[in-house]
Order: C-alpha cells, then structure tokens, then sequence
C-alpha cells in the first residue's frame, strides 16, 4: 500500500466506494440539511462525488494528481459551501501529498495541509457546527498515531474521533454556513457536512483495508 | 413540488437552454459556463455587475440580466451555489477595463464560491468588488447586520448597481452605491407552506395548517418562530413592526416598497395584504415610492410572502427610476 | 390555497385598494366601481379598451391597465363575472369620443354581464363593440370556435387592442385587429393541481399525485382528459401537437409565444418546458417571436401552465411590439 | 294574501328565508358547481341574497318595487352568470307584477315575462342543462293550475315540476354557462343553478303557507 503503483488504484476505489456509500445516505443527508438549512447537501455530495469519478475516468497519474483532478471536478459540479470546501479538501490533499511514495506521515501532513486550506477558506471554527468538527478531531488522532503504524492501522484508530466529532455536533449551534442564521433552531441535529465527512473516511477505511 | 422536469440532473441545465431559447433578445449564454449574460456586455467604460446564486429564485437571478441591470447571472443547481470555476467563467465574459462587481445575496456557499473566483480573476489582473445582500433581518441581530442573508432585498441593490453601472460609473462608485443600497435595505417574511426539490417527492419543510413560520429563508431553512395564521391586517403590521424596528439610522421617509411573493402565494392575496402595508406605512409618516407587489426573488414553490424598504435619497432614486430591460423587470 | 384575507367577503374590495395603493404611478380608481382605470384614460380621439372579468386571475384583468395598453379594466369577485351595473360605470368613466372596445374572455356570466353594459351604453350614445376572447382549443371543438372559452391568450388580444387604440386607431379598426389578433390565437393548458376559493378551505379540484388533467380551465373547471404526469419533453410535444392540430390557416409561421404559469408552477420548471417547446418549434418550421415565459393569467394558486402561439402578420407584429406599461408588462 | 298591504312583507319574508336557505346549502352548492365549473355559485348566490336583503332593509314600496330593488341589488353584488340571470329574474317578476294587488295569474304573467327574459339574456333553451330546466317546467305548471286557485295553493301544486326539472339536469349535458367547456364530464351532477332555483321557489312556498 506504500507502492507508488498501488495509489493511484487506492484513490479510484475509495472515491468509488464513497459515492456509493454518499448515494446510500443521499435522503438522510438531506433531511439533515433541511433541519437547519437547505436540504440539498445529499444531492449536492452525490453530485460532486459523481463528476470527480466521471474525471477519474479519463484522468492518469498517480494518487496526488488523481485527487487534484477529482477535487477540482467535485467543486465544480457540486456547487455550494460543500462544493467548495470538499473540492479544496480533496485538492490540496492531492497537491500536499504528490504523486511520490506515501505513508502514514505524508498522509498526515497532507490532511493538515488541506484542513488549513478548509479553515481559511470558510473562516470556520471547531465548533462552529460544521464538516471541521469531524476533520479536525480525526486529523489531529491521525497526527497522533505512532508514525510508523501503517496507514491501513492508523487510519482505523483515527476513526472514532471523526465519529465523535460528527456526534458532537448536535449539541453545537451553527455559526457559519447557512443554518448559522437559525441559531438555537439548530440544536438536535448533527450537521449535515461532518455527517457525510465521517461517510467519506469510512469509506477510505475498507479501501485500505481490502487493499 | 416540481413536476415538469427530464432528468433532474440536467435540470439547471435545461433550464438555462429554455431561458436563452425564450429571451434570446436580452441575454446570451456564457460559452462553457453556467450562466447568461447581457447582449450589451461587456461594454468599454463600463463597470460589469455580476450577479449570482443557486437556482430556484427566478427572476432571480437570470431574470435581471440586461441592459442597465445585471450584466450577467452565474447560476447554480437549485439552491446550490454556483462553483468558483463557473464564477471565474462567466466573470472573464464579461469583464471591462472598468472592472467587475460581484452582487450576491450572503450565504455561506456563495461567498465561499464568489471569494475564490474573485482573487483568482484578481490574480489574473481583473479588478473585482463584492457587495453581498445582506437584508434580512431574521437572520441575525442588529450590530451583526454583516452576517445577514441576502433575500428579496437582492433586487433593490441590483437594480441600484446595475443603473450606475450603466450610467458608466467607477467601480469605486458602483461599489459605494450597491454598499450603501444594501446598507439601506430591509426585508422579513412569512411563510405557510414548503417547497420541493425537483425529483424530490417530499417538501423541504412542512408548515402545520393554520400557522405560519416567521423569518424563514428562501431555501426553505426554518424561521426564527412559528406563529398561528393570522389575518392580513395583522401580518402587515407583524412585518412592518419587525422592519421599523430594524430601520437604517438617518435614513429619511422616502421608502421603496417591495412586497415579494415566494411562490404560491396569490397575486391577489398580495394586494389585500399590501392594503394594510400601505395604510400602516402612511401611519407611520412614510412615503412608499414606486411599490412593487411581484414575484421578484422565489424559492421554488414555497407559500409565503416577504417585505422589503429601501429608504431612498436622491442618489439612489435617480438609480432606482432609471431605465433597464430583463427578462423579469423593465422600466422606461 | 387563500391564506392573506381579513374578511373574506371584503376580498375584492381590499385587492383593488391594494393594487391602487401599489400602483397609484399607472392607475387610479374608478369612482364608485369595481374597477381600475389608466391614469391617461380616457383620451380624446382615442379608443378606449376595457377588459375585465373575474378576480384570480392577476396579471390579468387590472395588471394590464396603463398607457399603451387597457384604458380599464372591470374587476368582478373571485372567479365571478363583474356585474353589468359595474361594467357600465366603468365604461362611462373611460369612454371616449372615439368609442370603446370590450375585450374580455368568452364565459357565460361574462358575456351576459358585458352584453347587458353595452346594450345601455349603446342606449346612452356611446358607441361600445365587444371581442371576446377564444383562444383554448380544449373548450370547444373546430368549427365552433367561438364558443370556445378565453384563457391566456386574452394577454396578446389585450396587448394588440390596446396598441391599436394607443396609436389612435379608430373603432373599427381596434375591433378589426382584436379580432384577427384572436382569430389567430390558440392556447391548450394543463393542470397539476387545484386552487382554493378565499375564506374556503377545500380545494376546488384535486389532481391525483402522479397525474395531469389536460385542457382544464383557469376556474379549475375540469380538463378534457386525464394522463398519467409525462417528462418535460412529453407535456411540450402534448401541448405543441395539439396546437398544431388547430393551426389558423394560412397564418404563416411566425407566432408570438407565451407559456404561462398558472399560478404555483415554479418559473424553472417553465424554462426545462420552454427549452423542449422551443426545439419544437424550430423542428416544425415555426418562428418564434418575443417569447414570454411567465405568469400572465393566472388561477388564484393552481399548479399547471398553459402554452399560447399567435400567428403574427406584419400589422399584428408592430402592434406587439408597440411600448406600454402597466404593473404587469411593461415594453419599451 | 291578495292584499296589497301583505305583499311587501311576503317579498320580505321570502328574501330572508331564501338567504337562510341557500346559505345553509351554500357549501354543496358550491361543490355542485365544482364539479363541472368554476365552485363558486353557492357563494355567488349567497352574496346576491345578502345584498337583496340590505337593499330590501332601505327599500320601500310593494312587491314590484321591492323585487325591482332586491333584483338590482342581487345581480350587482353577485356578479357571475347567475348574478345576471336571477337579478333580472327578479326585477322583470317585479316589474311585470306592479304594486297593485296581484293572484295566481298576475304571478303567473310575471313569471312567464321573466322566464322570457332570461332566456333572452341567456340564449340558454330547455335541455341546455341551466335553470332554465328548473324555471320553465315550475312557470308551464303554474300556468296550468286553476285560474281561480289561491296562489299558495297552485305554487304548491306545481313545485314538484321544478324539483323534477332540477332532477333530470343530471343526465343533461351542459351547453351553456361556464360548465358547457365540459361536454360529457358534465354528466351525472344535477346543474347548481337548477338546484338553487328550486331552494328560492321552496322558500317562496313556505312563506305562502305561513303568511
Ligand atoms: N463556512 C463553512 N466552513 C466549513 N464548513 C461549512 C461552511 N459552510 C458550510 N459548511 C459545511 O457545508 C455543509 C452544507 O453543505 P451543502 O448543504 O452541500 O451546501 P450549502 O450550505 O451551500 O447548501 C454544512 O453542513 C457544513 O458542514
Ligand atoms: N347562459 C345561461 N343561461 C341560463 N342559465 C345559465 C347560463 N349560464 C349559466 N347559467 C346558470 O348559472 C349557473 C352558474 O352560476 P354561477 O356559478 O353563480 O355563475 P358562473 O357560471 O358565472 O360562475 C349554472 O348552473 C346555470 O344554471
Ligand atoms: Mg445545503
Ligand atoms: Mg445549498
Ligand atoms: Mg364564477
Ligand atoms: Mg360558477
């Protein structure tokens, strides 16, 4: 898995399986989001995740072109604060990680990378109810893992902090996005974007570990 | 509910297809990209007024794309807003040696897609303002009017940035004149019935019959608070206490008028509701000028109505009465 | 359904006092009538045209009054003809030398009130003629066009009256062209769902989820037949091959195009339509001039949307095209 | 009841109980006009009513006055086909019928004048699925009792004329009015204007029977 050969097949899996998984949870995504907002996150994440496959089709390289090209798609397709923020994610990744070796260490400072490119882009706070309260929690637990775990090993133990950190969200009151305007109506229901965040590393999860 | 739709995916798609089919005489579509823009545009000397969002709202926001309005529209999948690749897009069609001003209505997808797109056109030398609509004043409270979102409001700023622009101001000028349009501009709504997403069998949200939801968005994201139905009477001064209350500081008495429908509210019903608008707004010493009772900003189907003052000065008069053509509004 | 009412036996009452209130700049009230008369009505020399019919209909009857266009328009209760004793103030109020021309949709409390008007105009002196408008193919089959009942097409007989009367035709010319303008005229609608009465709480008529009625009326009268709900595509071929079918001869092929929403259709979902309307068209050889997608008449919150194609000739087409402004179109 | 001092308060009377009689079928009179029009004749008729009777509250004057005035005032505030048709039913009954003293056959001419009348506005015929099936078979019954019989008695003898004429509008196809669009779907309801001629000639008997 540390193969320059096996990446770029990690990349297409993973964003494979993750549109299928974002499909699956397409309805209760938007139920989520029509809580305190809009109602459009599933259909916007299914829209996205369905254009950076369509790019991945035709696109070549390895895992850090692969994701510069999906996460350009995805933004461009999905449209929307989710549009914008998952396609910077997915981009900067790609960018930070390259098209080199990876392993535990360079996922890391790639997914540090791309969660300042989120924060600086939607000016968000932990605890801000948004898909920050789930990626920073699991890239801080990623960061903490031993850095020669493999990444397979790391990524697992990670996990649960991006879960709590979706779970977490209930409780919080949305400050930015839409649903910000609702105040205290926003209170009940996790936010729709950590929601489908946690989604998307679950998804990456049985890629690694099938792979 | 949506009804008349193909694929849904292809739905913004279609929809733009149909809009230049059907008003070919005032608008082109962007090559590539999604959105139209003015048949006059860009034009040399001539600040560029781009506006945009999620579909769902028309006339907004293709509807106001036209000599003296809008020069163009960006326009999203419903209620989605469009991504920072479209933005740059439309914005590299129609920019002008005198500069382009992005007008939006504040939500976060928006200001997200709009910034990106503007320090990318920068970056290439264009030079790009924003004023975002902030009006309404369910969405945050006063000495936060920043962090409002931009509802029917959105048409007196357009219409205000557009007629300067036309009139060939500076961008510095165009900015100052949308900045303080906005800054002018106040909007609350009712609503008493949801919207559905095309190819969505269930609404977005539901109002119990007999009540309405005080404050909600054009997006269907729920109201500040829920109220038993009331009649008319009533609601205008619902509506209006919460506006004078919010009123801009030395803004003077002359008010533009808008009272919006969200959808399936009746023209008629609009009527007999801005009856008690006007008596209450006379009551209280204002002077309405040129109102409009329209669908200006929807939100798909939704039932429910909002109202919107402009306090006006002269400046912002002279701009408000100048000629235009669109889809939606024309004035001579 | 009718949520914004104070007391619903008041509604027209407060509607016209409302639409007065908003738009003061273009109309006034007729003094002790049901109705709206245009701030430059009447005018020496000038035929006078008056519409009218039942409220519910908003644009139509009162959004079409203003310079170019209506000198007035007679406004009955919802879905009821005025009476002939306010067709007949309404008539003295705006009469003019030069006469005045009745346009409105053919019904039968229409027909009655209005005859009855004109027959004691008559009587007075004033020289009153009547074209009443016949455009739905649904309601009546060829060959008894004339009985057939007046939905959206009374937009373009309105608009070509009431050019005609603007550039100062004389009577016979402004009843001429009325009448080849709706000679010329055909529309065939469908409907996704019903509309509520003020003050009632059952819909008029409910459409079953999933289907369509096609040919219904814009009083919720039902359609000729029911269909399973079809795609975009489906409901713009249903629309065009019946249209088609009923062509005028020897028309042409140049027609002026309206597709209009009735009243909860969503604007977007008339674009995804018009875009398959419009290849259409183009397939068949048609011309489309100027098209209009929007809300023009309507009924009251119905869902569905009716298609209009009027075959223009050269004199039809200046007439269209002749400026106006009203609260409702405005062309310049 | 040949008096002409009774008359004014049987043409009171009846207009009141007429308004309380419609408006308690106002609700299915409406349904009925739903069915193949526009569902606003119980209001329609229920306006009209209310009106005559304001009018009627100032009004002075006999029968013929008091129909004169009640007619004007019910097709004015009712608008619509049947704001027309029964306003000049009314005023032609009362004009035709005079202030003077009146019996069967007075009525009987006034009725006939104004079953004349508003087929004339109408140009509706028999069989063309309008009041005109409720009115014409009532009037042609009226016409056909006794000279000399007291006029409670005959309106009573011919009254089931005007119920069977409403009746059969059921298996009538409408032609005229706004339902006339409908052809076929028309079939199978009993026309609304039908129906609420019969109410205001039932109405009219009971005040007969009482006064
Ligand atoms: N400024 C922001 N910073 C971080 N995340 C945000 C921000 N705005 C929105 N989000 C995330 O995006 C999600 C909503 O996405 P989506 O519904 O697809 O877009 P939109 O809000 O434009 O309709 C929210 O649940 C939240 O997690
Ligand atoms: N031309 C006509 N002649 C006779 N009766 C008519 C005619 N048109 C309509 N009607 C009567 O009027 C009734 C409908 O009245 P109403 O619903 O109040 O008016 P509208 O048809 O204008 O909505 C019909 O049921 C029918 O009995
Ligand atoms: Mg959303
Ligand atoms: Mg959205
Ligand atoms: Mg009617
Ligand atoms: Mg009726």
């Amino acid at each position: 898995m540390s193969s320059v050969e096996g990446a770029d097949t990690v990349v297409r899996r993973w964003l494979a399986l993750a549109l299928e998984s974002i499909s699956a949870h397409e309805d209760e995504l938007g139920r989520l989001d029509a809580a305190a907002g809009d109602g459009d996150h599933g259909a916007t994440m299914v829209r996205g995740l369905r254009a950076a496959n369509a790019a991945l089709s035709t696109a070549t390289g390895s895992a850090g072109d692969l994701l510069s090209a999906a996460g350009g798609a995805f933004a461009d397709a999905a449209g929307g604060a989710s549009g914008a923020l998952v396609g910077a994610l997915l981009t900067t990744t790609g960018r930070t990680l390259g098209n080199g070796p990876y392993d535990t260490a360079s996922v890391v400072k790639a997914l540090q990378a791309a969660l300042t490119m989120v924060m600086r882009l939607g000016r968000a706070q932990p605890g801000d109810k948004t898909l920050i309260d789930a990626l920073k929690p699991f890239v801080d637990a990623l960061a903490a893992q031993p850095a020669d775990a493999p990444l397979s090993v790391a990524w697992r133990a990670a996990l649960p902090a991006a879960m709590a950190g979706a779970e977490a969200t209930q409780s919080m009151i949305a400050r930015r996005g839409r649903s910000a305007k609702l105040g205290e109506r926003s209170l009940g229901h996790p936010d729709p974007g950590a929601v489908s965040l946690v989604l998307l590393l679950q998804a990456a999860d049985t890629v690694f570990a099938t792979s | 509910m949506t009804r008349l739709f193909n694929d849904p995916a292809d739905f913004r798609e279609e929809l733009i297809e149909g809009f230049v089919a059907a008003y070919g005489r005032l608008v082109r579509r962007v090559p590539d990209a999604s959105g139209v823009m003015a048949i006059d545009a860009p034009q040399p000397g001539k600040v560029s007024v781009v506006v945009g969002g999620g579909s769902g709202h028309y006339p907004a926001f293709c509807g106001y794309v036209g000599p003296g309005l809008a020069a163009a529209a960006v326009m999203g999948n419903v209620f989605a807003a469009p991504s920072a690749e479209q933005v740059y897009r439309v914005t590299k069609a129609v920019a002008s040696d005198a500069g382009v001003l992005y007008c939006y209505g504040n939500y976060s997808g928006d200001v997200l897609n709009f910034d990106m797109a503007e320090l990318r056109c920068q970056d290439e030398g264009i030079d790009v303002r924003t004023v975002r609509v902030t009006d309404d004043v369910a969405s945050a409270p006063r000495g936060q009017e920043e962090d409002r979102r931009g509802i029917a409001g959105d048409f007196f700023v357009f219409k205000i940035a557009g007629a300067a622009a036309a009139r060939g101001d500076t961008l510095d000028e165009v900015e100052r004149l949308a900045r303080k349009a906005n800054e002018r501009t106040r909007s609350f709504g009712v609503a008493f019935g949801g919207c559905t997403l095309p190819g969505q069998s269930a609404p977005l949200f539901t109002v119990e019959p007999g009540r309405m939801e005080l404050g909600l968005g054009v997006h269907g994201e729920p109201g500040i608070q829920s109220s038993y139905m009331r009649p008319a009477l009533e609601v205008a001064d619902l509506l209006l206490d919460t506006l004078l209350a919010d009123a801009p500081p030395d803004a003077g008495s002359t008010v533009a008028v808008l009272l919006n429908g969200l959808g399936s509210t009746q023209y008629e019903e609009m009527f007999v509701l801005y009856k008690d608008i006007n008596r209450r707004l006379q009551a209280e010493g204002l002077t309405p000028y040129k109102p409009i009772v329209n669908e200006m900003v929807t939100s798909l189907d939704m039932a429910g109505c909002s109202l919107t003052l402009c306090w006006l000065d002269d400046e912002l008069t002279a701009l408000l009465d100048a000629p235009c053509a669109s889809a939606a509004y024309t004035n001579m």
